[in-house]
C-alpha cells in the first residue's frame, strides 16, 4: 500500500477525475507549469494539456466569474484559488453567482464546480495566508464545504467534491500537506453520502469536535487526556455544510460533553454554529455547555505569535477540564 | 401561454421556454447573415413589440400589477440589433435587468420575462437553455465574466459557438469587466462586450462614470477590437455585432461594442430623474428615439400592421401577469441543491407542520 | 418635539456629523445630486458642497479602497454602499484592508470609516436588495458593527459610528425607513460605551433577542404573548460587534430562556453566536436551550416568497412556546 | 539602531521611524529636482545598497534566520529611480511586499523593514507616516486603490502631494487597478501607478498575463497618461516618475508608468524558477543588470566607497535582524482597534490566565 503524502493524495484524486470525466477542467493561478504553490498541480498539464490544465491571470473575481460561464457551457470546473486569504477578492461571484446561478434558473443551470482553497494557518506564511473563511462559506445558502483532516480523507473527499453536482469549497488545511499516510487510493470505499461526519476516536467524557487541521491536534488532546484516564471522542466534522447534526447529537448524547475547536476567530466563527446545534438537541443529557476553543478576535497574526494565536492543546485541555468539572449554578 | 399552465410547480423544463410560446410574441428573429427589408421590417417589428412592451409594463407597475420594473425604453434599436446577430443554434447571451429587447429578439415569452419584475422568480421563467439567454442578473458587472468562462467552453468543445455579454456604461467600471475583457483577451476567446452606453447609470452621466470618455477604448488596451456605433441604428449595431460574433468565431478573439444610446425613461418606477437631468435633455434625446426612426422606414399600413402585432402580443402578456399565480409557498425551498441537504429538507418540514398548525 | 422617519433620522445625523467635523466625508454612488436612491442623503450635497458629499463611478471595491485611502490622509470617510448584496465585491478591501490596515500599521494608521449599508429585507426588491450580512462582518476582527432599530436609535448611533475611531459598518434596516418617531435630535443624549445593548421591554418569562427590522416584529410577538399572560422581555442587541454579552447574560438570568430572531439564513448566521454566548453564561440557570428562529437556508427569494421567508409573528411565537413547554429529556 | 532598543511594545511612535536611523543607511535621498552627476552617484550608492541587502536577506534566508523573503534582485533601478523622486514633504507611496529599494530610496531602517520577512510584524515596524511609505501590501493590486484615495485627500486638503503606487504586472490583471485607474481618471487625481513589470507573476510570464501586452497602453483607455521606460535606467525611470508627479500636480490626473524591468531571482526564496523557465532567459536577462550598468559609469574607487559603505549597511543590518527579539505575546491583542473592545480584553484576560497557570 503506497504511503501518500495529503498534497500527493489530492494530486490523484485531481488526476483520477480527470480520466474519469473528461469534462473535468483545472485551473487557476500557477497551476500548469508551476504544478501550484504546493504542488498539488503537479504534473497534471503534462498529462492532460494545456486545455484541461492551464494557468490563469492573476484575478480571483474571473477565476470565478469564468467557472461559472464553464459550468453554463457544460464543464467541471476545478478552479483553485492560491490561498484562502485571496479569495475575498472573489466572495462577490462566489456568493451571488457560484451559489445562486442553479437557484437563479431554477435548476436548469447546474453548478459542479469545486474551488479547491489552501487553507488554515499554521505555516508561519505571510499576512492573508492563514485564514480560516468556513463560517463565511457555511452561511452562503447553495455551497457546500468540506475540509479533509488526513490524506486518506483527502483523496476520498475531493473526489466526492467534484462528483457533486453542486458548488463545493474544498478547504485544504495546507499545514496538513506533508502529513503522510498509508492507503490505497484506487481501494473501492463505502461511499458515504454528503455531510457525514466521522469518529476518529471514541470516548465516553466528553466530545471533541474539529475538522482541518485541529482533528490531529484533537488526537493529540485525547492522547493526553486518555494517559489521565479521561477518554475523549474526537468527532471530524468533515463536512462544513451542510453539518451533521445528526452526528454531533448521537456524540454528545453519550458523552454529555461538548469542546468545538477551531483556527477562526471566535466570535461568529462555524464553533457558535455547532454549539447551537448541539444544545439545541441534548440540552436535556448536557452536563456543561459546549466550550469554545478558537482563534482569537484578533487578524491571524504574524509567524512569531502564531502558536499563541492558535488553539493549543493546552487550551483544548483548559477547556476539557472546565467542562469536565462544571457544576450547574 | 405559459400563464395558461396550471402551476409553476417543478423544474424548468416543466416551465415555459421561449421556443413553445414564442409565436405569440412573434417569431424569433432567425439567424440573418446579411440584412436585406424583410429582415429590416422584422427588427423593426420587434423593436415595436418591445417598446409597446415596455410602456403596458410601466403602465401595470403604475396599477399596482408590477411591484417595480427597469424600462428599457430608447434601447430598442441596440437590443434587437445586438441580439438578431446571435446564432441561436450557438450563441449564448448574458442579459442583465434591462433586456427585455433582447428577451423579446430570442424569442422569449414576455410572461416568463416578466415573471421577474412580477416578483415570482429573480431570474424569470424562461429556460436559459432553450432561450440561449442567461438568467437576468442584477449584478452589475456580474455576468460579463461568464461570459467569458462560457466562450471558453464551447472554444474547447469547438462549436463555433460565440458568446454576448450585455452591460451598461455604469457596470463598466467594476473591476469584474476589466477582468474579463483581460481573460478574454489572454485566451482570445469568441466573446463580444455589448456596451449599452445609454448615458446615464442611475443618476451619474457617463462623463463622470467613464474616465476617458469611451468604453469601446478600452479595447485597445486589450489588443482587441473596439468599436462604437450608433445605438438608435439598428441596422449598424446589427451589423458590428455580426462583424464582431464572426471576428470571434474565426479565433479573432473578443470585441468590445459600445452602443451609443439613451434612456429615454428613468431607471426604473421608483427612480425620479428630474432631481438629475434637464426636461430639455431629455427633450433632445427623444427626438433621436430608435422607434420614431424606424417608423419612418415604414408605410402607413406597414406601421398599421405592426402597431397592430404588438398591441396582440401586449394583451396576451397582460393577459398572462394577470393570470399568473405567485409560486406555490414551497418552493422557497426548492432549486437551492440539485438535491435538497437533510437540514434543508428539515427546515421544510418544519416550516410545513408549522403551516398546517 | 419634530417627528422624523428613520430615513430623516440619518439623513439629520449625517448633516451634523458634517457641521460637527470637516474631516467628514460622505460619497458612494448616487448619493450627490440624487440624494442616495433612498433618500438618506437628500440635500447634503447642497449643503455641504461636492467636495465633501460626491457621486463615485459604479464600482464598490473602489469606494472602500479610495476611504483606506482617505483615511490615511487623516479624513473620515462615510461612504454608502448602495445595498447589502452589493458590498460582496468590496468585501476585500474591507476585511484585507479597512478592518486591517490600523493592525498592520501598528496603531499609526487610524481607520475612522463609518460604512452605511442599507441592509436587510422586507421591501419586496429584486434579488441581491435583502441581504443579512452581519454575521460575516462581525467575524471579522478590526471592524465594529451596529445597526439602529429605530429612528432615535439611528440618529444617535450613526453620530456614534461616525465620532469612533475605528471602522464601524452600519446596518440600517431598510423596511424601517419609513417608520416614524417623535425625538429631538438635538437633544443631549447620554453617551454609551459602544457594544452596549438595550432592553425594549421588559418581561419575565424569556427573553427575545433581535436586531434591526426584527426589533419591532418581536416587540409584536411581545404585545400578543402579553395577551396570553406570557411576559417576553424584548433585547435590541444594537451592536453585533462587539457583542454585548453581559447584557444577554443578564436578562437571560433573569428569564431563563431566550429566543433569537435573525433575517440572515439560519446555518452559521449571529443567532449562533448569540446561542453560544448566551448559553456558556447561563446554562445553569436555564430552563431550555436558545430557539433560533432566522431565514431559511435558501437564497433570499423573490417578493412572491419573501414572508414565508423572514420569522414571521407565527414562528417566533411558535419557538417561544417550544421553550416555555420545553422539559428536560 | 532599531534593533538596540530593548523590545518591540508600545505603539509604533515608540518604534524605529526611518527618519531617525537613517544615517546607518546612507541618506535618505534629498528630493531632487534635476540630476546631475552627483545625485546619479547616490542613487546608484542606494541601488547598491539595495543589492548587498537582498543578497543578504536570500542569505540569512538560507542560514534560517528569515522564514522567508521575496528578492528584489534586478528591479533596484525601477525602485530607487521612482522613489528619488517622490518629495518626501508631502508625497506618499504605496508598497507591495516586493519594495525593498523603495524603502531604502525613503530611508526607512532595513532592520525594521525587514522585521517583515523576519515574522515580527505583517507590517513591518516603521512608521509609515514618517516614511511616507504605507505598510507592505501583499494583496496584489490591493493598496492600489488607497493610492487613489490618499491623492484624494491630499487635494481636497491642497497640498501639492502626490501619490505613487507600486504594483506588479501580475497585478496588473487585478480589478482593483482597474477600478483604481478610472477612479482616479474621473477625478483627475495626481496619483502615479507605477508598475514593475519585470516579465514573471510567479509561473506567469507577462505574455500570458496582460492581453495586449503592455500596461502602459492601458492608460489611454482612461483618457490618462501612459509611459513605458526602460526599468533598468535609474535616469530614465527617475525623470519619468519626477514628471508624472509635476503632471498631477499641476492637475494634469493621473499617469501610468510602466517600467520594463526583470525579477532576476525566483518569486520567493520557496520559489523554483527552473520549472517555468530556462536558464538561458536567466542568463540573457542578467545580461541587462542595473547594477553591472549603474557600476559601468563608476569608477574603481568609487565603486569600492559604495561597495564599502553598502557592506556596512549590511552588517548592521544582519546584527540588528538578529538581536531583534519576537514580540511580547501580548502584541497579540494589540492594534485590532483604537481601544480593545471588552471581548478582546476578555480573551486576552483568558489567554493570560491559562498562560500563568
Ligand atoms: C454591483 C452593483 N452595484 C450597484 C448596483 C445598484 N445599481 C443597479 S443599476 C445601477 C446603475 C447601472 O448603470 P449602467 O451599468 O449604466 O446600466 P443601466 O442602468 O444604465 O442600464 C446601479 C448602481 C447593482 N445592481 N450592482
Ligand atoms: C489577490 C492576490 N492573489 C494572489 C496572490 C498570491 N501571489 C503573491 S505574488 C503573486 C504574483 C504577483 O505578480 P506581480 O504582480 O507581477 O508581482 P511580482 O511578484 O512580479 O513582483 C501571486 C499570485 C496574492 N498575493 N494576492
Ligand atoms: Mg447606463
Ligand atoms: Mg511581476
Amino acid at each position: 500500500m503506497p504511503e501518500l503524502s495529503l498534497q500527493q493524495a489530492l494530486n490523484t484524486a485531481l488526476r483520477h477525475a480527470c480520466e474519469d470525466d473528461d469534462r473535468v477542467l483545472i485551473f487557476g493561478e500557477d497551476v500548469g507549469t508551476l504544478g501550484g504553490v504546493f504542488r498539488v498541480t503537479d504534473g497534471l498539464q503534462d498529462k492532460f494539456g494545456e486545455q484541461r490544465v492551464f494557468d490563469t491571470p492573476l484575478a480571483e473575481s474571473a477565476i470565478m466569474g469564468m467557472s461559472v460561464g464553464l459550468a453554463m457551457a457544460g464543464w467541471r470546473p476545478v478552479p483553485e484559488i492560491q490561498f484562502d486569504g485571496f479569495s475575498y477578492p472573489a466572495i462577490d461571484q462566489i456568493v451571488n453567482q457560484v451559489a445562486r446561478m442553479h437557484y437563479r434558473s431554477r435548476g436548469t443551470l447546474g453548478m459542479p464546480i469545486t474551488l479547491r482553497l489552501p487553507s488554515f494557518g499554521g505555516i508561519r506564511a505571510p499576512e492573508h495566508h492563514g485564514e480560516s473563511l468556513e463560517s463565511l462559506f457555511a452561511h452562503v445558502p447553495g455551497l457546500k464545504v468540506v475540509s479533509p483532516s488526513s490524506p486518506s480523507e483527502g483523496y476520498h473527499l475531493l473526489r466526492q467534491a467534484i462528483a457533486d453536482p453542486d458548488p463545493v469549497i474544498f478547504m485544504e488545511p495546507k499545514s496538513r500537506y506533508w502529513q503522510r499516510e498509508n492507503f490505497d487510493p484506487a481501494a473501492p470505499v463505502e461511499a458515504l453520502p454528503v455531510g457525514r461526519s466521522r469518529v476518529v476516536r471514541r470516548g465516553r467524557h466528553a466530545t471533541l469536535v474539529a475538522w482541518g487541521a485541529m482533528v490531529s491536534r484533537c488526537e493529540q488532546v485525547a492522547q493526553l487526556a486518555a494517559e489521565d484516564g479521561v477518554e475523549l471522542e474526537v468527532l471530524d466534522l468533515r463536512w462544513l455544510k451542510p453539518i451533521d447534526a445528526e452526528g454531533l447529537a448521537e456524540s454528545v448524547a453519550r458523552t454529555r460533553r461538548a469542546v468545538v475547536v477551531h483556527e477562526a476567530p471566535l466570535t461568529a466563527g462555524l464553533g457558535g454554529e455547532v454549539s447551537a446545534l448541539i444544545t439545541e438537541r441534548c440540552f436535556g443529557e448536557m452536563r456543561a455547555p459546549v466550550q469554545r476553543v478558537a482563534g482569537f478576535d484578533v487578524p491571524y497574526p504574524s509567524g512569531s505569535l502564531e502558536d499563541e494565536y492558535l488553539p493549543s492543546i493546552d487550551r483544548v485541555l483548559t477547556a476539557v477540564q472546565t467542562a469536565l468539572e462544571y457544576r450547574r449554578g | 401561454m405559459y400563464s395558461a399552465m396550471p402551476l409553476l410547480l417543478g423544474r424548468a423544463d416543466n416551465l415555459s421556454s421561449g421556443e413553445s410560446h414564442c409565436c405569440t410574441v412573434g417569431d424569433p428573429v432567425r439567424t440573418l447573415s446579411f440584412m436585406d427589408d424583410a429582415d429590416l421590417r422584422e427588427l423593426f417589428r420587434l423593436m415595436v413589440v418591445t417598446r409597446r412592451l415596455d410602456e403596458e409594463a410601466v403602465a401595470l407597475q403604475r396599477q399596482g400589477v408590477l411591484p417595480a420594473y427597469a424600462p428599457v425604453r430608447g434601447q430598442e434599436a441596440a437590443q434587437i440589433g445586438s441580439a438578431a446577430a446571435l446564432d441561436r443554434a450557438r450563441d449564448f447571451a448574458f442579459p442583465t435587468y434591462r433586456e427585455l429587447g433582447a428577451a423579446v429578439a430570442l424569442g422569449v415569452d414576455p410572461v416568463a420575462y416578466m415573471a421577474m419584475h412580477l416578483n415570482i422568480w429573480h431570474g424569470g421563467l424562461y429556460d436559459p437553455n432553450v432561450a440561449r439567454l442567461a438568467p437576468p442578473n442584477a449584478v452589475v458587472g456580474g455576468p460579463v465574466l461568464h461570459a467569458v468562462g462560457w466562450a471558453m467552453g464551447a472554444k474547447l468543445d469547438d462549436t463555433g459557438g460565440a458568446a454576448l455579454t450585455y452591460f451598461g456604461d455604469g457596470a463598466s467600471s467594476q473591476g469584474d469587466v476589466h477582468e474579463a475583457m483581460n481573460f478574454a483577451g489572454v485566451y482570445r476567446l469568441p466573446v463580444v462586450f455589448f456596451c449599452q452606453n445609454n448615458g446615464w447609470a442611475i443618476s451619474l452621466p457617463t462623463g463622470s462614470q467613464v474616465a476617458g470618455g469611451s468604453v469601446a477604448a478600452r479595447a485597445a488596451g486589450y489588443g482587441i477590437e473596439g468599436v462604437r456605433v450608433d445605438g438608435n441604428d439598428v441596422t449598424a449595431v446589427f451589423e458590428a455585432t455580426r462583424a464582431a460574433l464572426e471576428h470571434g468565431r474565426a479565433g479573432g478573439g473578443p470585441t468590445v461594442i459600445e452602443a451609443m444610446t439613451y434612456r429615454l425613461g428613468p431607471h426604473s418606477t421608483s427612480d425620479d430623474p428630474s432631481r438629475y437631468r434637464s426636461a430639455e435633455e431629455e427633450r433632445l434625446r427623444a427626438e433621436q428615439d430608435p422607434i420614431t426612426r424606424a417608423m419612418r422606414s415604414l408605410s402607413a399600413e406597414e406601421i398599421a400592421d405592426v402597431e397592430e402585432h404588438a398591441a396582440d402580443v401586449v394583451r396576451k402578456t397582460t393577459a398572462g401577469l394577470h393570470a399568473m399565480q405567485p409560486p406555490p409557498a414551497d418552493e422557497l425551498f426548492s432549486f437551492v441543491y440539485r438535491e435538497p441537504t437533510a437540514a434543508l429538507l428539515d427546515q421544510h418540514r418544519a416550516w410545513k407542520e408549522s403551516q398546517d398548525a
